[in-house]
């Protein structure tokens, strides 16, 4: 299981490949990328601050619930924090399972958690000023369904 | 001795990202109406604390929560991470 | 939308890090990798057969059904044919979307349907013999959620 | 004349991947009937049509089907892609 929290970019593609390579009792490997994406348009950067040492142990314990649940091979998390700019991976996850159906609804599961239970907050600074983006009820309605 | 830490727009609107205090508060919300008698910035801070969140030595706790033992307590608006 | 069927290899992360690349309008991507797995031991290769002419035909109408019900901004599938060595990628699909729902469920929808709706035949050859994988009730049941 | 195409163990057990025939057979169903007529191989492979799919000129179909204007029919196990 690899968990990190870090400042500086990452490949999406090069952790994909590290994660599933040399798996022999995996079928399944599901990711997830989350983008800075221009919701309203004028978006020049997102600024995303955390809380440093509850954040990877809080992490942490959204993974364990997953491998509680579910029978995965492995997890993955990175998470960045710091000046993002537009159309740059923010996080992933990816999952490991011996079957699909568990690689997906544990990478679901993990999104869901670590939108609204790891401390992290985004701020969208656009070319009229800056706010900080409002958690929805559709985020805290998501948990839910686990 | 309690160590407070503040993020997001709570951070912004108090103006600090923590700062150690002496209380004799027993709960959080014994900590927020202290907090929010202090000054304008607290207040405006803690007006409406449904908004917020807290997290206890590292850990997401409630407004009733005991402060007994802890020593680092976190206000923060609801996360979105992710 | 790129939908590729090959009997060479790809790299599935070169593959995502090219389909996420330079969206400003995407939030979330999502990946699957399915990979040859060794079900019960003793296993040397899979060898998966297709229809040829039939097969790009059925997985674009797949994905053409995944894009008129969520909102995607882009899709990816490629699957393989021909002899597979354990640990090997068999196929990739990847969806991209402003949210996240919409693109798990996208990428869940194409899993689905590829699995028992595209002319794919999976054969293990084992160490003690060969023989065809068989359709399983649960892969015709998952339909059932669409 | 119409073109058979089998694939996996269907193809195994007849012996060849593809075939052209003649025939007047007016649906799927007459068509498994005639060839289920011509030799072992055949009915074994055509045993339990409930083990099998067809497609019509590359489009998945059914046994009840008219064969009227099809060029191309397949037959094959139920798919196991992804």
């Amino acid at each position: 299981m690899k968990i990190s929290v870090q400042e500086g970019p990452f490949d999406a593609g090069a952790e994909l490949d590290a994660f599933s390579h040399g798996r022999h009792e995996v079928g399944a490997v599901v990711s997830f990328t989350g983008i800075v994406r221009d919701r309203e348009g004028g978006l020049v950067a997102m600024e995303i601050e955390h809380y440093p040492g509850m954040t990877e142990k809080a992490i942490a314990k959204i993974a364990e619930k997953a491998r509680a649940r579910w029978d995965l091979a492995d997890i993955l998390v990175i998470h960045r924090f710091g000046s993002l700019p537009l159309g740059q991976p923010i996080m992933m996850v990816a999952t490991a399972a011996a079957h699909r159906r568990a690689a997906f609804e544990a990478a679901e599961y993990l999104m869901d958690y670590l939108k609204s239970r790891a401390p992290f907050w985004k701020k969208e600074v656009t070319r009229s000023g800056e706010h900080w983006v409002e958690a929805t009820p559709e985020d805290e309605d998501a948990l839910s369904r686990w | 001795m309690i160590e407070i830490v503040y993020f997001a727009w709570v951070r912004e609107r108090i103006g600090l990202p923590r700062e150690r205090i002496e209380t004799g508060a027993a709960t959080v919300a014994d900590l927020v109406e202290e907090l929010r008698g202090r000054e304008e910035r607290y207040a405006a801070a803690f007006s409406d604390v449904s908004a917020l969140r807290v997290a206890l030595d590292q850990e997401l706790s409630e407004f009733e929560a005991s402060l007994s033992g802890v020593r680092e307590v976190a206000f923060f608006p609801p996360m979105t991470g992710g």
